[in-house]
Order: C-alpha cells, then structure tokens, then sequence
C-alpha cells in the first residue's frame, strides 16, 4: 500500500487534535521539575546575591555530577524494571579496589599490592564496577533472586569489602591519573561537568533513538510482551546492570578527584538520594517510564535546595527537616504540574 | 572454643572490648593500639567486638560480654543516652565499665577515658582568634547534630568566639559527619563570603581531604602568612594533618590522643577488674581525674599541634602504623 | 442478598450517560434499559463503549453526565459497594482473579466469612468452592493458587463468582471470548438455568450467533452512542451488522475468498517430530506457501504451545522447524522472527502489548531494525510505518501517540496483530487472532491474515473459533496433544467441533487434564 | 500495570485435584528461612558454649523487639501492596515529641512544654504515630503521590522533627510509666518479646482467619480486582498505613525502655534491615505474598547473625563483609529451599 495516499485518509475530525495533546502531556511530564527549579532560583536569589554567580552555580553543578552519575545509572536500570540499590557502595568499593591493586606495598600507611602500574587504576576500577554488575545480574537473572534485596545484600557486602581493603581508612595518596579528571578544569568548567553532560546527553539520545535504548522501555514496560516480540530480554537487563555498576565505578573516579581522597565512607546513605531524585524526575518505580532529562532535573533540584539553604543560613538544626519538606513539596508541585497520578 | 577461657587464661580477668566503628581513621588507629597494648601486657581479652556505631549492636555485644564472662569492658558508646539501661544492668552484675572518648549521660561507669571535647573547641577558638586578630569570617564545619563531642566543641567553639572574639562572624555548618556535604555547603559559602579568613574542621579525619580539594581548586591554599591565606585550625591529629601542617597546607589541629585513650583504657579496665579504686585528682600521666554525678573521668591531655610542635615524637599521629 | 424489591421498574435504567477519558469519548448521552428476568445483548464495534458502560453500571467508575436507576430507585452511592453488589453482579471483560489466592478464596473474596469478626474456616469454604465449582463441570483444585490454572478455568471461576451472588442482574462482558465450545455450551446451560429463574443479564459478546442463541432482545451501541434496541427477532443478523458498522454489509460474504489448491507450491513451514512434555507429542505438519492452515483444538488440546513453540517462546524437548527449507533454531524468538515467523500471541494482555506506551511503538516493536540506520529508530519513520498500519488495519486510535491502554481491547488486538504483520512474515502464526475482536473487524483482520498467503507467503491459524478457521485452506485438529483429523475446506461445523471434543467416544478436561500431570 | 499483574508465568498444565502438592509447597514458602536458622543455631553453638543459654537466647530476642514490630508493620503495608519508609523515623520522632509535651519545661537537660501529666506519654506517642501514618496516606491516597517518595521524603523530615525538638540530645529523663514496659520482666522474661509474640500472633491470625485480613492480600495481589470485589481499598489501605505508624511508634516506646532514653538517632538506618528482614522472609514487595510467621523468622535470622558472629570473635574489619555476604545466602537457600523465583 501506498503510504501517502494512506496517511491523508487518516483519522476523523475529532481524533485529529488530540495526537498533540497527548503528545504535549507526555513532553510535559519531563518538564513537571521544571517550575520546582524557577522557585529555587528565586528564592536563591532573594536570599543571597551570591546565588546568581557563576561560580556559585558551576559550584553547585559540580557538587551534583557524582551525583548524577549515580541517578543516570538507577535511570537505565528503573526504565527497565529494575533496581540496584548496591550503586551507593559501588561508587566507594570499586576505587578501593583499584587503588589496593596499584598502590606499593610499602611506603604509604595504605599498603596496596603494587600489582599494576600506576595508570592502570582507572581501567581496574571501571572493571571491577563491571564485575560488581555482572555479579548482580547472575544473582537476579540467572538464579532469580528478589533484585531489591540481592543488591541491598550488595550494599552492605561491598561497603565491608570496602572497610576491611581499606582498614576504614581514607586513603590519600592516589595516582595523579585516578584523580585527574575530578579535579580538572576545562574551558574554566570542571572536567567533571563536561563529561556528566556528555553522558546524559549521550545516553539520553541513545535511549530516544536507538533501538536497544526503546528496548528498555518495552522491557520495562512488559518484559513478556517484548519477549514475545523478539528482544533479548535478559541479555539487555543484564547489559544495562553492568552499565549501570560502570558509570557507579566512573563516578567514583570522579569524586575521589573532586574530594582528594578515597574517604571510607564515600557514597554512604547516597541511595536514597539517588532514588528520590530519580523519582521526583519522573522516572517511574515500575519501569517504562521516564526520561534522563527528568532525572537529571531531579539531581539539580535536591542540589540546589542545599546551595539555597546554606546561602540563607538556614539554622543546622532545621536543615534536615527543612530538606524532607522541600523533597514532599517538589513531589505535589511535579505531581500537579504534570497532571499525573505517580503510582 | 573462646567463650570459655575467659576464666582458663592464668587466672587472668577477662576483658570485653568493643570499638564503636571500623570506617574512620582515627577509630582505626585506636585499634591498633588496643591490639598493640593488649598484646604487650598480656591481657586476656575476649574477641574484640565493632559495634559499626550502632547502639543496639553494641548493647547485644555487650550483652555477649556478660554471657562470656568479662569482668570489665571497655566501651565507647556514640550515643551516650541510649547506653544507659546498659549500664545498669552492667552495674547490677557487678561488671565495671570504661567509656572512651564519650561520657554516657546516665548510668554508672568506673572510669572515663577522654580528652575534654569543650576544650577541644576552646583550643580551636582561641588560636583562631589570635590569627585573625579578632576579626574576619570563620566556617565552622560542625559534626552530627546528634553526637555529644561534636555538640560539646561546637558550643565550646560558640561560647568562646563569643565571649573572646565578638569580632569574629561564625558561620556554622552542619554536615552530619559527611566529607561530600562539608564540601559543598563550604563551597556555597565561599561564593557567599568570598574574604572567609578562617575554617574549623571538628573531625580532620573527615573534613581535611575534601577542604583541601576545595581550596586547591579555588586557589585558595596560599602559604601561611602569604595575603589571602585561610587559617585553618583541625582537630584528630591523623598523620594526614599533621603532615599538611608540616606543608603549610593548616595551620594547627588538636591532637586527639588515640594512643592514650587506648593505653587507659585499658589500664583502667585492668585495673577495674583486679578491684582497684581511683579518687580525683591529678594522676601520674600529666592529666587530671575529675569526679561525674556516675564516676569518675580521666580527662587526658589534648595538645594543640602548630608547626612549632608538629614533630614531636610524643604526638599519636607520628608513631602510629610505623 | 436478593433484590429488595423484585419487579418494580426495570432492573437496571440508564439515561444520557457520557463518560470521556482525556481526548476519547467513549460514551455520549447513551441509554439503556433491562426488564426483569429478560436477557438483554449489548453489541457494537470494539472501543464503541461497551466496557465503559458496564463499569458505570456496576459502580466502578462515576458517569460524567446522566442517570442511573436500578428498579426504579436511584442508584447507590459511588462508595457504597454492599448495595452496588445487591442489585448488580458482572463478569468483567478484564480479569479480576487474583493470581496469589487458592481458587476458593478468589470465588469467595471478601464473602469469605458471614461477619467481619467472624473467623473464616477454610475447610468450608473450599467445600463451598468445590460445590460451586462442579455446578460448572469444572475441576478444578479449590485450593489450587489461580495463577496455576489455564485462562479457561481462570475465566469460569470468574463467572461462577458472579453468579453465586445471587443477584437479579447479571452483566457478562465478553464472558465467552476465553472459552472453547464446550464451555461455551456449560455456561449457557448455567445461564438458561438461572433466566428462568427470573434473572435478567446483560450479555455483551461480539459473536452475533450467541446473541441469537441467549437473548430476548438486543442494543446496539456505535461511536459510544445508542443507536437501537429492538427484540432479537425483529433485528435480523444483516439489519443488526448495519447498525453496529453503521454501512450496509455486502450481502453477507466475506472480504476475503478461500482459493483452495495451492498446496502445489513450495512447503513454507515444515515441522517434524516436535515434543513439548504435558503440552503436545510427536507433532508433524507442513504448511505450504500461499495457504492458511487452522490448528483446531479445544483448551487442552496442545495446539496454542504449538504455536508458542513454533515463535520461539518454548523450547521443545525434541523435533525440528523448518521455515523455506531452512531449520530454525527452536526457543529462540529472534531467531524464529529472522527466520520469518511472525506470532500473534494468546493473551494480548500478557504477551502483546507494553501498555505505557504508545500505539506507534507498540505496532513497530518487532521492526526496530528496519526503522532507521546504524540501529537508529526515527520517529518520522515509526510514524508513517505506525500509520500506515492504523489504516491497513482500521484501528481506532485518536493517533500513533496515543497511548494503547486506552484503546480498547479489540482495538488493542489489532495493534497486537500490525505488530505481527511489520516483519512481513513467511510463516504468520496466530493465536486467536480475532479474540474479542467485532464482526467488522474481524472480517478485517481475518482478510489481512488471508492476505498474508494470497500474497504467497502462509499463515497458521492456531484457534477454536469456526470464524477464524472458515479462512483457512485446510484444518487440522489437535486433541490430547496429538493431531487427530484433517479437514479440507468446506467443512461443516459440526464434524469439526466433534473432531476438537475428541469424539467418538465422551471425554472431559479431567482426561485431557490428567494427560498433562 | 494491570496487565502484568495479572499472571506471572504462563501456567503449564490446568491444574487438577493435587491439593496436598500445591499446598505444602504455599505452606513451605513461609518455612523457608527456616533451615536457615537451624544452620545459624549450629554453627552458634559450634563457636561458643554460651550461645544455647537462656541468658543469650532471651537476650537475642529482646535485642529483636524493637525490629521485629517495624517489621510486622512493613509486613502488613508490603502485603497491601504498599511501602512505608517513614517506619524508621517515627520510631524515634513519636517518643521524642510525646516526652517534649509532656516533659516540665525547665530543670531536665531537655526541656518540654509540660501540657501534659507524665502518664500521657503513651497515649500522646501512639497518637502522634497514628497521625504520621495518616498524613502519609493522605498524600498517597488522596494526592495519588508516590508512596515510595512520599514515604522517602516523610523518612527526612521526621527525623530532622526529631534532631530540632530534641536539638540533637538523647533525652534521658523520661516518665517512668514510658520506661515501664521496655525494662519490665514478667516471669522472668523481658515484657517486650511477651508483647511482641502478642502481637505477632493475634495481627498473625488476623491476616489468615478474618475478611478484613484476606482484603490485604486481594488488595496487594490485584486492587483493582479487589476494588470490582467490594472491598474499600482506600480505607483499608489507609488503615493500615495508620496502624503500620502506630506499631512504629509504640516500637519506639519500646525502645526508650530498652536502651533507657531515647536517642537521636533512634532507628536510623534500619528500614534497610526492615526490608531485609520481611523480603527474605519471603513477603513480595509486589504485594499480596508473604505471611508475618515468615517475617519474624527473618527478623531472627539478621539478630542471630550478630549475636553469632560476636560470639564467634569475627574481626571487626571484616564484620559488616559478613553481614551483607550472609543476607545473600540467606536469601539463595531460602530460594532454594521454596523452589519458587522471587520476583
Ligand atoms: N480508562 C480509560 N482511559 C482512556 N480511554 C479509555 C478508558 N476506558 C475506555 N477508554 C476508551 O473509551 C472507548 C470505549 O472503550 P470500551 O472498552 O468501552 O469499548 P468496548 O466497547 O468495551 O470495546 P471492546 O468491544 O473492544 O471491549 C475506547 O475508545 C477506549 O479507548
Ligand atoms: N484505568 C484505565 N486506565 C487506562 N486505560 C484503561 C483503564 N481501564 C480501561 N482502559 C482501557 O480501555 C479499554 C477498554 O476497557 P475494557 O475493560 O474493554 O478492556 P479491554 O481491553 O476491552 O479488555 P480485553 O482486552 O480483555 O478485551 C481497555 O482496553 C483498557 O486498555
Ligand atoms: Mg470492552
Ligand atoms: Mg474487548
């Protein structure tokens, strides 16, 4: 059949207008942190005129990259249905790791191994956060355990793993590769901030125009049903939790850089974070739904109600409370925005 | 098996030990040296516990030590209330308890062993005071809200700038013992008051890597005495300080006695258990006893380290893990 | 709980109901109007808002405009479940079990026990359950859990928990689309039974012929609105297809023309020897180019994990595929797809659709490949491909964005089988393609199935329904797992339906089930 | 997702008269930790004489109090299909802020507004907690908010409540009739694990014999099947959220007795152990699966795991290692021992 003649005799008249509507809504719901962050930057402004600095907001998106890491991560593996609450340690253990394989054995108070040269501590830890990856997918995939607490197993298994490699120090002297990229600056701009929008900008496109990225969708959406229509179900699941696990890792680079050392307790309590931003994005709990841009607004929201509390001085005995409120808040203002029940 | 040689061990008494957590440096170098001096006076102690700061672990592993015969444990519980029913049932079993670096609110302890937190905090004040002459801007990057120390120095800290120093504007943070949290909030307040002439960090183990980082970005890490040098005063005493003070890098820290707290602690607990008693007073290790409404305290001396002192072989941070 | 007051008024009156859903309409100002002990039908064209109407009468959703009066008396406050389930009882045409309870509790939820404080003992109730359940000739375990049945014994325990409330007003939405003749003939024995004890139904069915069969009289919704309501008889099947399409039908014979002897050509799907353990043994078949097949066969019979297998969704335990000469690798879905398999699965629900998103998508998922370069799906592309689909198959969606939960069941269908059709398959393999799909549509549907072998490629109709194997060139009928008879095309109904119950010689699901254990 | 909900897995066969076979194995899903604890009661009692002692064994249960009604909480909103992550926060706010009002205003520490008599400190506790419980259903039921946020959020502001009431001091001084039944014995065993078996078992049976207890399940299982059944799946859910919070704060009441004051971070961190305990205890977070009897045996196992791995002298660097390692086991043999996936 003719496709042109076909599209003209399309839908009725009453049909005909709603194809945008629907459309918009679905735009919109991406958007719905969107008015949440007009709010903050006025109240930043109204509170202190340092807000409006570039240094300030670089200061504040440098703070969310590690961060967004972690939230691009949960991304991908909510779309598809799951979840992967081990990241939080992920992003500690797999540096230690690194770092134990390639630091002297003497010398230092961290004896390492010594079994790598120095360079090779970026490769190490992104592999072992593929490992850790691999590790979870054959535990939920292969043997079919419950996925939440397999990697709230995870969690609390690599945090020890990362206390007893690193005796529950921080280790200080790392290799000026491991560190580089967090602490460099480009054009200005920290490193880190380029390449978090290069991977959210890369990611984000390959998830809205690439077919393994609509895969995530489908599978997440109805994992039986994509089944059926002829995609690697677990293959990709098990893809996306590695993916996942590597940018935990990368991101570990990335802050060992920006805070100077490997600290034993880095990305401790971050999960919740991490799942909250996601949330409040508009990435749903139940897979299928979301898109990186909404998680990414996400991130820059929770960043930046701290930015704005500091700036106004909040007492610190109020900064907790204050910071559930504004977590509930932005979720009925996106709610009502976005015109969508959140179930 | 172990439980039992608790009473087998040459007629040696028993002696629990549990360390409040495994993930900071200087709870780590306090371990090593209970193991160290545990070994050296051949004590006999029971399985050393981690009660991975957790109040309700470290009551079951109390809990543990009693069922295992201890007779004295040694304790350093991070929540001082929730300790307390603890320790009567402790005391009512006749088991004498040490509490290092905290000072449980209720219940009665034979000994504590800690440095004064207050002083810590007053240390910290007048220095920084005296460097900034009494004015300027300074960060104080406070603790958990909920930890007693962190409580102690930061109202000692407040109480002395206000009283000494009402020149001085402190600007508090709180940052619930989070190296990432204390960056950015120090950040935010950098772009806020760009002349910050001054930084108290309450836990170098935390706060020192992070700060660093921070100021090397913003080329804010000039000599000391250099113009627009940050003074910057720690408190912990880890060699990571003590080593950034020899570099210029702070300006001083306050030496929390690591080496000590582990050496008495087990003194006295030794001591406890062959029955010995102490009054108030001061002691023969240049530190002085001081009698709480539920026992007694030894409150060790915590020297303030500037580059003057910062070799000092007598200071934890340079023995420690050599 | 019987009606509290029996024959006054119709049962059940609705008055200028309308209802949208964000852009669709799918009911304005429409009507309707059950006497007592009489047995209504609701037909009209998949999406014409049948469902809608059912759960506006049963209290699950708040009509946005007009009246609704149960024996003459307003109806019951929207919360008010006990006094809405008083007066209406219904089988919904969307499942209600709930997979993780035994099949007693699901027939008895929340009747479990007589008071709220009153334990509940469970011996009686599965004794209670087991009662009921034989009332229906089915056997099942009352204290199997439900996900562990077939979607026919799901499908009655539905049925009898509704009609165990004892109410006067039955309503059956689609209750046959998930039965096979057998049940089909159990369940309106069970209805006639309880009409001439005096209680009304309104029965919803695209299957005309049941209507004939059950009812006294018939309304026909079209584009959400009331267009008659006649006595069966006066309405004849032609009169009635017109008012439901809205076009006058040509004269009855179908779109499509059975052009029988074709098995000349080249064999397309070839299938030897294939086992699947408690599903079916030793199965053989060829399929020739430019012929549909039909896989006739009642609930147990094996045929739809035939098909399964044949799309890769089961692996069997031994026996080869072969698809233009080429053996495919058996379990595997994508190498079954590349192979040219194309699979219109059972249960669209399940296995068809990805609910959040949208028609376009969902109708392209098995052509991502082909939408764009270096993996790349277009949007401009998945749209006109979408679209064109929207058309070829006459889906009514208000566009390829639309989400395709809202579109209604047969219409949902419909994305299911353009999903099915994108890959322009060698060998289309469809489960009960037409489930629950209307007359038109069927004919639609069915004509693109034909259109698949006319244009020399082949089809496999795995299904028990006669207007799905009418297009077939051949039949075969699976009973027990086996392949029992061949039926060349010009069959008669009842040779056929004999051949799928097994006959000569009476057998039940009990045997066919215990051949599975 | 109705339709995913619907079915898990195609079934294989119709299933005929076999009731002992599918029965056992319904049954045998709640057992499945079982042999879990028999291998931890073994090797406890390998590495110390001291571990079969009724001093140790009370004493396990006694440490397992608090928890395990956090747990029977979590149990009953997983089975109607929901979470509450809030629990671990309202133990510790409830007591707070019911001393706070109750509490004279000067002399103590801690310093209250003194409304009210010192024998109003339970009640006040339970209503506050009733209250927490409501305000989060109302934002879920009523907003159509994301539960798990919601909760998320509430989690935040909860305990930031308590470090502003309490201004981060653990409150020692409390009305003894507050204390009473944490410290109390009643026939030589300590009052909270009578109550606790109380309540287990009486909300146990609840769940197996009465309406309103099996509603829990269709709601968890299929709402909207639960919803076309009659039952009030708004109201219910509701309920239960209120009484979950209720147990959680009468936890806490528990826990001030128990530990003698209560403490600022009274239940920090322990929703992960809530959900470990209830999901290897064989409760779906999907809802509508799971018994308490299974819960309370998963409670037991994480309790046993500390008390045998002090007994056992693990060393501290190693301790948490452990801890994570044995929840994944603990979750393989469970597993394995049910036969079924855990989705
Ligand atoms: N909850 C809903 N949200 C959005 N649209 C809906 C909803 N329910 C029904 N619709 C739309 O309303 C129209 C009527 O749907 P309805 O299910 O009543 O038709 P139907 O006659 O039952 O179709 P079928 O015969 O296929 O069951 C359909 O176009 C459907 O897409
Ligand atoms: N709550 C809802 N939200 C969104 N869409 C809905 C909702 N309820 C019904 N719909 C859509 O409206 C359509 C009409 O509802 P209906 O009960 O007829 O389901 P159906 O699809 O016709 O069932 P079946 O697929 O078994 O024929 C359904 O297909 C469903 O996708
Ligand atoms: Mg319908
Ligand atoms: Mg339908």
């Amino acid at each position: 059949m003719p496709p042109t003649t076909e599209i003209r005799t399309l839908p009725a008249a009453p049909v005909a207008a709603s194809p945008e509507h629907r459309f918009a809504l679905a735009r919109y719901r991406d958007l719905s942190l969107v008015p949440v962050l007009l709010v903050l930057c006025v109240i930043g402004f109204a509170v202190s005129p340092a807000f409006l600095t570039s240094d300030n907001l670089l200061g504040v998106a440098q703070q969310a990259t590690e961060l967004s890491l972690l939230v691009l991560a949960q991304s991908l593996i909510l779309i598809s249905g799951r979840m992967d609450l081990s990241l939080e340690s992920t992003i500690g253990v797999a540096p230690v790791i690194a770092v134990w394989l390639v630091l002297p054995d003497h010398g230092a108070r961290f004896n390492g191994l010594g079994l790598f040269p120095g360079w090779a501590a970026i490769p190490l830890c992104l592999l072992v956060g593929a490992v850790i990856g691999a590790v979870n997918g054959f535990l939920i995939l292969k043997l079919r355990l419950n996925g939440f607490i397999v990697t709230l197993g995870a969690l609390t298994l690599l945090r020890g793993l990362q206390v007893a490699v690193s005796e529950g120090q921080s280790i200080v002297d790392v290799p000026g590769s491991f560190t580089y990229l967090g602490r460099a600056s480009w054009l200005g701009v920290p490193a880190a901030i380029w390449i978090c929008a290069l991977l959210f900008f890369v990611t984000g496109s390959a998830l809205a125009w690439l077919r393994h990225g609509r895969a995530l969708y489908a599978i997440g959406g109805n994992s039986e049903a994509a089944r059926a229509a002829g995609i690697r179900v677990d293959r990709v699941v098990w893809t996306v939790l590695i993916l996942g696990s590597l940018l935990a890792a990368f991101a570990g680079i990335l802050y060992t850089g920006h805070y100077g050392s490997i600290s034993a307790d880095q990305g401790n309590g971050w999960i919740f974070q991490v799942f909250a931003a996601t949330v409040i994005g508009g990435v749903s709990l139940n897979g299928g739904r979301g898109t990186l841009f909404g998680a990414l607004t996400g991130v820059l929201t929770l960043q930046l109600v701290v930015n704005v509390m500091t700036l106004a001085g909040v007492p610190p005995l109020w900064n907790q409370f204050l910071n559930g409120a504004i977590i509930i808040v932005a979720l009925i203002i996106s709610r009502f925005a976005s015109g969508e029940r959140q179930e | 098996n172990r439980g039992s040689d608790a009473d087998s061990a040459g007629g040696k008494p028993a002696l629990g030990i549990d360390l409040p957590r495994a993930d900071s440096d200087f709870w780590n170098s306090y371990a090593q040296y209970i193991e160290r001096d545990a070994a050296s006076q051949g004590l006999n102690t029971l399985p050393v516990s981690n009660s991975q700061n957790d109040v309700t672990k470290l009551v079951a592993n109390v809990q543990v030590f009693q069922n295992t015969g201890a007779k004295a444990v040694v304790m350093a519980p991070q929540d001082t209330g929730a300790i307390a029913s603890t320790l009567e049932t402790l005391a009512a079993k006749k088991i004498p308890v040490v509490s290092v670096d905290t000072r449980p609110d209720k219940g009665d302890v034979y000994m504590v062993v800690r440095a004064d937190n207050k002083a810590y905090g007053t240390k910290a004040c007048e220095f920084l005071g005296e460097r900034l002459g009494g004015k300027g801007k300074v960060a104080e990057l406070q603790g958990a809200l909920s930890s007693v120390n962190g409580r102690d120095r930061s109202e000692a800290f407040a109480a002395c700038m206000k009283e000494k120093f009402p020149g001085i504007q402190v600007i508090e943070l709180a940052t619930d013992w989070k190296g990432d949290v204390a960056s950015a909030k120090l950040q935010s307040t950098l772009a806020a008051h760009p002349d910050l002439a001054g930084i108290y960090m309450q836990a170098g183990g935390v706060f020192l890597q992070p700060t660093l980082a921070l100021l090397q970005q913003k080329g804010l890490l000039k000599p000391a005495g250099a113009p627009g040098h940050i003074t910057i005063v720690s408190n912990d005493g880890i060699p990571a300080e003590l080593k950034a003070i020899r570099e210029g890098r702070i300006d001083a820290t306050v030496s929390q006695p690591a080496d000590l707290y582990a050496k008495y602690a087990l003194h006295y607990a030794r001591a406890a258990a062959e029955g010995r008693t102490f009054t108030p007073g001061p002691t023969d290790h240049q530190s002085t006893i001081i009698a709480l409404p539920n026992g007694l305290e030894d409150q060790l001396p915590a020297p303030l380290v500037t580059k003057g002192n910062v070799d000092d072989k007598a200071l934890w941070g340079n023995t420690v893990g050599k | 709980m019987v009606d509290p007051s029996p024959g006054r008024g119709p049962v059940v009156e609705a008055d200028g109901i309308s209802k949208r859903f964000g852009a669709t309409v799918a009911l304005s100002d429409a009507g309707i109007s059950v006497a007592p002990g009489e047995s209504h039908a609701l037909v009209g064209r998949n999406g014409a808002g049948k469902s809608t109407l059912v759960s506006i009468l049963t209290g699950l959703q708040q009509p946005d405009t007009g009246t609704l009066r149960f024996h003459g008396e307003p109806a019951p406050a929207p919360g008010d479940t006990d006094a809405w389930r008083s007066r209406v009882a219904c089988v919904y045409q969307r499942s209600t079990i709930i997979p993780g309870l035994t099949v007693a509790e699901n027939l008895f939820l929340d009747r479990q026990s007589t008071g709220a404080l009153r334990p509940i003992s469970w011996k009686r109730l599965r004794h209670r359950a087991s009662d009921l359940l034989a009332e229906y000739g089915v056997d099942v375990d009352p204290a199997a859990r439900a996900e562990d049945l077939t979607v026919e014994q799901r499908q009655f325990v539905e049925i009898a928990r509704a009609l165990s409330f004892g109410a006067r007003f039955i309503i059956l939405d689609e209750p046959t689309a998930k039965l096979d003749a057998r049940g089909i003939e159990r369940l309106f024995d069970k209805l006639r039974a309880l009409q001439r004890q005096g209680v009304a139904f309104l029965f919803i069915s695209h299957h005309l012929q049941e209507v004939y069969e059950l009812c006294g009289t018939v309304t026909v919704y079209r584009d959400a609105r009331h267009i008659v309501t006649a006595p069966v008889a006066e309405l004849g099947q032609e009169a009635l297809v017109e008012a439901m399409t809205g076009e006058s039908p040509r004269g009855g014979e179908p779109a499509w023309s059975v052009t029988c002897g074709t098995s000349a050509l080249a064999p397309l799907l070839e299938v030897s020897g294939l086992s699947l353990d408690g599903a079916y043994h030793d199965v053989t078949l060829t399929v020739h180019a430019g012929e549909v097949v039909g896989l006739a066969g009642a609930a147990a019979s094996g045929n739809v994990r035939l098909g399964e297998t044949l799309a890769g969704l089961r692996r069997p335990r031994s026996g080869t595929v072969t698809v233009a000469g080429r053996p495919v690798r058996t379990g595997h879905v994508p190498d079954a797809l590349a192979a040219g398999i194309g699979f219109v699965p059972e249960d669209r629900h399940l296995q068809g659709l990805v609910p959040d998103r949208s028609v376009a998508e969902n109708a392209t998922l098995t052509v991502t490949d082909q939408l764009g370069p270096f993996g790349m799906v277009l949007p401009s592309r998945t749209r006109a491909f979408a679209e064109r689909m929207i058309a070829g198959l006459g889906i009514k969606t208000p566009g390829a964005s639309a989400s395709v939960s809202d579109l209604s069941g047969g219409n949902q269908q419909k994305v299911v089988i353009a999903r099915a059709l994108a890959t322009r398959p060698h060998v289309l393999v469809a489960v009960r393609p037409t489930n629950g799909v209307d007359v038109k549509s069927k004919e639609a549907l069915l004509g693109a199935v034909r259109g698949v072998a006319d244009s020399g490629k082949s089809a496999l109709i795995v299904s028990d329904e006669l207007d799905d194997l009418r297009v077939c060139d051949r039949v075969l009928v699976m009973f027990h797992g086996r392949v029992v008879a061949e039926f060349p095309h010009g069959w008669s109904d009842e040779r056929l339906v004999a051949a799928m119950e097994g006959m000569p010689g009476l057998n039940d699901t009990k045997e066919s089930d215990a051949s599975h254990h």
